[in-house]
């Protein structure tokens, strides 16, 4: 009996030890924070267009009924990551033929237009999130952040933080395959 | 040359302490007294070599060396002198060769003052402490060389955070690793108790000082930690539940457990294995911290720069340390006879109360602090486990606790007279209901709980005082006599008295500052009042001010009570242009009854209605200063009982038995 | 010196293992010596609670009872002595005296950088001064420029914006380029500098914004080799790698004699051959002589680290310095290595430099451009 | 590496105070207490285990707009932590709810008390039995007597 009950705190360290070796694994971040949206309808919300950026503003009804699933990134000009992202972005939208919805998150719209008429335009449309709500609605943690979106709405995929990076870019591109977001031959 | 030094110093510690750990523990099991003594001289040339380390990086950081590329990280040319001191320290580098240094520190204050302890103990305790040494010399010197070299080095250094640039938390962190590191000695101590397969009074007494020092140290620590939250950060609170902040609670929480049932074994040599295991599991929650902070694994405030590969190898360090010594405890523990006997009602049962709460009280803090990553692995799910749940599952223990603090020191060893104890703390617990049931009716408003609180406080605080009263005969011999019989009270005693006294007044500063603090945010322009808790407090418009390397927006409050001026406050926020970053200085009026905590933050946003307007904060913490007061007084019941003479008693004056034994020897 | 501290370190670390040989004669403190005076005390310690009334007589006596036993079993346990200076323990001693010192200088060889000096802060003031002096030219020629109530002139403004990008403040630089790319006489060069700066500040991804920049450059000279790279990197970066080849390589034909930056050329020709299996390119001319970095190489450079940069551009330095030992005469070299050390900030080496090419430009007709730029960029470094 | 990143990144974000702002501030204050307490038990997205009543983080203030908004809107305590979680998920809820996956959590507090409490009985019970107090014979008392003396001398306290 007191042998027994001499192995239980060695036990407990060992449970302890093994829930700390998982955790250690270098995928995990463990300050990213799992969507409710994954599965769910999208948000409701509905956005005018950024002044000065010849693109129709966004809303929930652009996201229901595609012919097939799309991309919706949220960004800013103020974003220093999103700048590195949206090249990967440009690239998936001219190179794989996805569509690109963006969200324009707390940003002046003269500012949001120059950045991208400086970096280029690769989105569909965009919608003007002046007061942070649409973020808040889309259960937002920080910007960039992105999202595939299935043809009739259904949020599908989250990705927090700038898709850059051979790994990121390789997770991502999965998810897009595995939603039919990429345009394949017979579509176009 | 010097960063050079300092790693070839390095280099010859390891090598020190590979030898301690291996010669010492052999001359005791083979009984070779030259062996057993080599300990000696390892541990302090280890202390040396990594103080010769410490002190070159100290140097480095000194005179911004920056072709080294810790200074470059962590420091820059402009930082105050002080602050370039404390960047030692700052990284998790520093830091590591910091906690590297107390712990061989610990080492060598055991090799030099511990003249009581037997040879045999001394050298398979050394030992001991010579493997964690290896551990974490070679874990500094294959993951996180401090001495690492940059060349051609760069102009400056990248690192000037303001926030850290702070007297309090400059200091905070050597006292936070001297009281958990300090716990390391303890853990040598029943690593080889165990190997030597014996607990005994004496070896209670043996570990009781370094367990004490350590457990001072780490009271200490924590206090300015939170003192340094307190006055720094701005929001006037001093405790959030931060894993960082639980991981250095939980060895408290233990410690403070171990110490009293240290006693146990030294008076009673009963709680044997139960000592053992405190002393393990203490300086494994250290280590448990250690690597949370420096692995990434929970997100916190405080940690450092994460890096998956230090967190494995920390871990299996982990592994290795706290996986064997229990498996030693496994193995040997069982073998320890029990001790004296003793009745349900007596000193024994009631610190054996004391060691189950806190223990449970850690084990809470454990389990809410890791349930998180538990959950996680389990289901996927991510939670957040916060203050909420640790003052749900924390305060009621810890009110249990002080409730049966009180009575403890009462009882007697063994058998306690039920009926006389009553008859005892009858008139103080009726004091301490009344007082509380008065502050309900004078207060009226505030949570029950705090109700609840204030009478488990003033409940020990009276029968501490009673216990106290009565050791000494006040009122019942003539005063004089009373003084004198407290003059030959151990100072352990009065060590005691001290401390339980402290926590009642810690919590007091607790219940008084959370349960009753009152707040005021607005917008002011000049010529604004605002009243709070008695004060008016006029504010009279913000001028910009110069400091040494930074710029401050600096606010006038007049502070006024009954219309006579009290005081005036210049709380600031200031702008550090190199960093570009912001900080807080709250500035504060503080008395025994309570702070005035006055914060500055931005101007209005909206200009519009608010032209010329800045945010203010302005708090009234009633009694909070009595939580740094209960933790000082704490501090000083632990270094009065640290003092008592009895903690040294058993080492030779090389008597003269001793001298002859020892040429008979020869 | 510091081999000498490290011998003297290591000697006292042997000092240290020995010192238990030295105290061999002196006993050792055993149980027997410690436990039973620490019982004894206990012993006292009832007695004194006693006399103070603490405890009863009968809690007295009971607790003294268990403190005797305890002391009885003490007595009883008596331990062997130790077998004192056995020869085992002498040689396991000096055996550790020298493994100590010898697994640190072992260690040491292996990981330590024994020739890297410490540079305190304080002793770096040449550094300091030629870097606030450049920060603080920057900022007075800007001044100048901003004031002058033409505008300042073109030549002015371009210099700002190279000195800005050699300082690493791209952001200054783009905003003093782009000054003289909205006036009328911008030429190729300065649009193709000024995309440089965009596409380094955007961690070497050209930009829609670089493509205006670069569409406007080889307007005005189809052959800017600076404007037809950043085009061939474009295409790289939109996976047409083939059309990027094709155009670098295409460019790189039409040259007849040799130019520095076609080394950049090949190199980018063969990095894209050998990853996409392209004929790599073939040198037409003997490849001994190696060019220092130009401006299109720093950009190549742009995605290394800070320290791999530093390295990189420092070999390219090193190479173009021992190539001009061999060739003196090579008066483009010298302009071109005067500017790499000033841009990694050795003045001195930078003077020199421009005064090689001073030298072999008074050969050359007055009217060079060269001359201009060689009296400018002395005078600017106070040389 | 990419956590690495994400830390340098987040380590920019000042701590400075002044979370709540006087302009969000509601005009009834028992209204605004409830706001507090609600804002308390949220724990801050972008942060690093802060609640949103005392960070400066963007995201934070447009929480407690929102707090307080829904709680205009007439919303109970209850529903307005709903409308917020529905949004970011129980990571969001400083306070985690009682469900079966933190059963585990909120009852190992009681548990372990429980435990200990248990333990300490069976310890006590096993106390029980009456004490054999033999006192020494006489040999063993002068033996102890004769120690004791010896050490005194030896020890000149």
């Amino acid at each position: 009996m007191r042998r027994e009950i001499a192995v239980l705190p060695l036990l407990a360290a060992v449970i302890f030890g093994g829930f700390f070796l998982w955790g250690l694994n270098p995928d995990r971040d463990p300050s990213e924070i799992p969507s409710v949206l994954i599965s769910q309808p999208a948000p409701e919300f509905d956005l005018g267009p950024v002044d000065g950026v010849d693109r129709p503003g966004l809303s929930r009804s652009d996201l229901v009924s595609n012919d097939r699933a799309v991309v919706v990134n949220v960004f800013a000009s103020w974003c220093v990551p999103c700048r590195a992202e949206h090249a990967v972005l440009t690239r998936l939208v001219e190179r794989d033929g996805i569509r690109l919805f963006g969200i324009n998150y707390k940003d002046k719209a003269e500012d949001a237009a120059k950045w991208l008429s400086d970096l280029g335009n690769p989105y569909e449309r965009i919608g003007s999130d002046l007061t942070g709500r649409t973020g808040i609605e889309w259960g937002l943690s920080g910007v960039p952040e992105t999202f595939i979106v299935d043809g009739n709405g259904v949020v599908l995929f989250r990705y927090v933080g700038p898709v850059v990076g051979p790994e990121a870019e390789a997770r991502f591109m999965q998810a897009l395959e595995q939603a039919g977001a990429i345009q394949t031959e017979a579509g176009s | 040359m010097y960063p050079e030094i300092g790693h070839f110093a390095l280099a010859l510690a390891l090598a020190l302490a590979l030898l301690q750990s291996v010669l010492p523990i052999l001359g005791a099991s083979r009984r070779i007294p030259v062996l057993m003594k080599s300990a000696q001289a390892t541990a302090i040339g280890q202390v040396l070599f990594v103080a010769i380390a410490f002190a070159a990086l100290m140097h480095s950081f000194i005179v911004s060396d920056f072709t080294v590329r810790n200074v470059v990280e962590n420091s820059h040319s402009l930082k105050p002198m002080l602050f370039k001191v404390a960047g030692t320290w700052g990284s998790h580098e520093g830091s590591l060769l910091l906690w590297v240094l107390i712990l061989t520190v610990f080492g060598a204050g055991v090799a030099g003052l511990g003249s009581n302890i037997p040879a045999e103990t001394k050298a398979r305790t050394l030992s001991v402490q010579a493997w964690i040494s290896v551990g974490f010399l070679s874990f500094l010197l294959l993951t996180s060389n401090p001495f690492e070299r940059v060349f051609p080095p760069p102009l400056d250094g990248n690192d000037l955070n303001p926030l850290l640039q702070d007297v309090g938390l400059a200091m905070h962190p050597p006292l936070l690793y001297f009281g958990y590191v300090g716990f390391s000695i303890v853990f040598s101590f029943a690593v080889a108790a165990l190997i030597e397969g014996r607990v005994d009074p004496a070896w209670a007494r043996w570990v009781r000082p370094w367990t004490l020092a350590a457990w001072v140290s780490l009271t200490a620590g924590i206090a300015l930690g939170s003192w340094w939250a307190y006055y720094e950060l701005g929001w006037g609170g001093w405790w959030f539940w931060d894993p960082v902040e639980n991981v250095s609670f939980m060895p408290w929480l233990l410690g403070t457990a171990l110490l009293h049932s240290a006693i146990v074994t030294e008076k009673r040599d009963a709680f044997k294995s139960w000592t053992i295991l405190l002393a393990i599991l203490t300086f494994s929650l250290s280590l448990l911290g250690t690597f949370i902070v420096r692995s990434g694994l929970l997100t916190s405030v405080h940690a450092f720069a994460v890096d998956p590969e230090r967190g494995l190898y920390i871990l299996g360090l982990l592994a290795v340390s706290i996986g064997g010594s229990l498996a030693l405890y496994a193995w040997r523990a069982p073998e320890m006879e029990g001790g004296g006997l003793f009745r349900p009602v007596s000193r024994e049962a009631g610190l054996l109360v004391n060691n189950i709460i806190l223990a449970a009280a850690t084990g809470s803090v454990l389990f809410g602090t890791l349930y998180p990553l538990i959950l996680e692995a389990v289901t996927g799910e991510k939670i957040s486990v916060g203050p909420p749940f640790f003052n749900a599952a924390f305060v009621p223990m810890m009110l249990l606790l002080v409730g049966f603090m009180g009575l403890g020191p009462l009882l007697s060893w063994k058998r306690a007279d039920i009926a006389g104890l009553l008859q005892r703390v009858r008139f103080v617990a009726a004091l301490a209901l009344l007082a509380a049931l008065a502050s309900w009716y004078l207060l009226n408003g505030g949570p029950f709980m705090a109700y609840l609180a204030i009478l488990a406080a003033l409940w020990l605080l009276l029968a501490t005082l009673r216990e106290w009263a009565l050791r000494i005969r006040l009122f019942e011999v003539p005063f004089r006599d009373a003084v004198r019989r407290a003059g030959n009270l151990p100072r352990a005693s009065h060590g005691m008295t001290l401390a339980h006294t402290g926590v009642a007044v810690l919590m007091m500063g607790m219940i008084g500052s959370s349960a009753w603090k009152s707040e005021e945010i607005v917008f002011a322009a000049p010529g604004k009042e605002v009243s709070i808790a008695g004060f008016d407090i006029a504010f009279q418009g913000v001028e910009r001010v110069r400091g040494p390397n930074y710029f401050a927006d600096r606010g006038t409050l007049a502070v006024r009570r009954d219309g006579d001026l009290v005081t005036t406050l210049f709380p600031e926020r200031r702008t550090y242009p190199v960093a570009q970053t912001t900080t807080t200085e709250s500035a504060i009026r503080s008395t025994l009854a309570g702070d005035l905590y006055t914060s500055i933050a931005e101007p209005a946003s909206d200009q519009v209605n608010n032209a010329g307007a800045w945010t203010l904060r302005i708090l009234y913490e009633p009694l909070v200063n009595l939580i740094w007061i209960g933790a000082a007084l704490l501090v000083l019941g632990g270094v009065m009982s640290l003092s008592d003479r009895r903690l040294r008693v058993g080492a030779p004056r090389r008597a003269k038995t001793a001298a002859s034994d020892a040429v008979a020897a020869e | 010196m510091i081999w000498a501290t490290f011998a003297i370190l290591a000697l006292v670390a042997f000092a240290i293992v020995l010192h238990p040989l030295r105290m061999a004669g002196a006993g050792i403190l055993t149980r027997n010596d410690t436990v039973p005076k620490i019982l004894a005390d206990q012993m006292q310690e009832v007695q004194r609670d006693l006399d103070r009334g603490l405890i009863s007589e009968a809690e007295a006596q009971a607790a003294q009872l268990e403190i005797k036993k305890r002391i009885l079993s003490t007595l009883r346990q008596s331990e062997s002595a130790p077998v004192n200076g056995a020869a085992g323990g002498r040689k396991s001693i000096l055996i550790a005296a020298i493994f100590a010192p010898v697994f640190a200088v072992v260690y040491y060889t292996t990981m330590g950088s024994p020739d890297i000096p410490s540079l305190a802060f304080a002793e770096r003031t040449e550094e300091r001064t030629q870097n606030a002096e450049v920060t603080e030219l920057a900022s007075r020629m800007r001044e100048r420029l901003e004031t002058d109530p033409d505008g300042g002139p073109s030549e002015g403004w371009m210099l700002l914006g190279q000195t800005y990008q050699r300082m690493g403040r791209l952001n200054n630089a783009i905003t003093a380029f782009e000054v003289v790319a909205k006036r009328p006489d911008a030429s190729s060069a300065t649009f193709s500098m000024l995309a440089e700066a965009v596409v380094i500040a955007n961690d070497g991804v050209v930009i829609p914004k670089a493509q205006r920049h670069i569409d406007r450059a080889l307007e005005l000279d189809p052959k800017n080799p600076a404007a037809t790279y950043f085009r061939a990197l474009y295409f790289l970066q939109q996976e047409q790698p083939r059309k990027s080849y094709d155009l670098l390589l295409s460019r790189l034909n039409e040259e007849v004699s040799f130019a520095p930056w076609m080394e950049v050329y090949a190199q980018q020709i063969n990095r894209i051959a050998a990853e996409k299996n392209f004929p790599a390119f073939q040198p037409p001319m003997a490849r001994a002589q190696q060019p220092g970095p130009t401006a299109a190489d720093v950009a190549a450079a742009a995605d290394m680290t800070e320290e791999d940069r530093a390295n990189f551009i420092r070999s390219m330095v090193s190479r173009l310095a021992a190539r001009l030992e061999d060739e003196p005469e090579d008066l483009d070299g010298w302009m071109r290595l005067a500017n790499a050390y000033n841009v990694l900030q050795e003045r001195s080496l930078a003077i020199e430099a421009y005064q090689k090419a001073q030298a072999l430009l008074e050969e050359m007709p007055s009217d060079d451009p060269r001359n201009a730029v060689v009296r400018e960029a002395l005078e600017q470094l106070g040389g | 590496m990419k956590r690495l990143l994400l830390a340098l990144a987040l380590s920019l974000v000042p701590i400075a105070a002044g979370a709540v702002e006087p302009d969000e501030m509601l005009a009834d204050p028992a209204l605004e207490a409830r706001a507090r307490e609600i804002s308390k038990d949220l724990r801050c997205v972008v942060c690093q285990n802060q609640d949103i009543d005392s960070s400066n983080a963007g995201v934070a203030r447009d929480l407690r707009l929102l707090v307080r908004e829904r709680l205009l809107a007439g919303g109970s305590d209850a529903e307005v932590i709903e409308f917020i979680r529905a949004r970011y998920g129980d990571y969001v809820l400083l306070k985690p709810p009682l469900e079966p996956s933190t059963y585990a959590l909120w009852f190992a507090p009681v548990a372990l008390i429980l435990f200990g409490l248990l333990a300490g009985v069976i310890v006590l019970s096993r106390n029980r039995k009456p004490e054999a107090v033999s006192a020494l014979n006489e040999d063993d008392e002068k033996a102890v007597s004769e120690f004791l003396k010896r050490s005194d001398a030896g020890d000149a306290s």
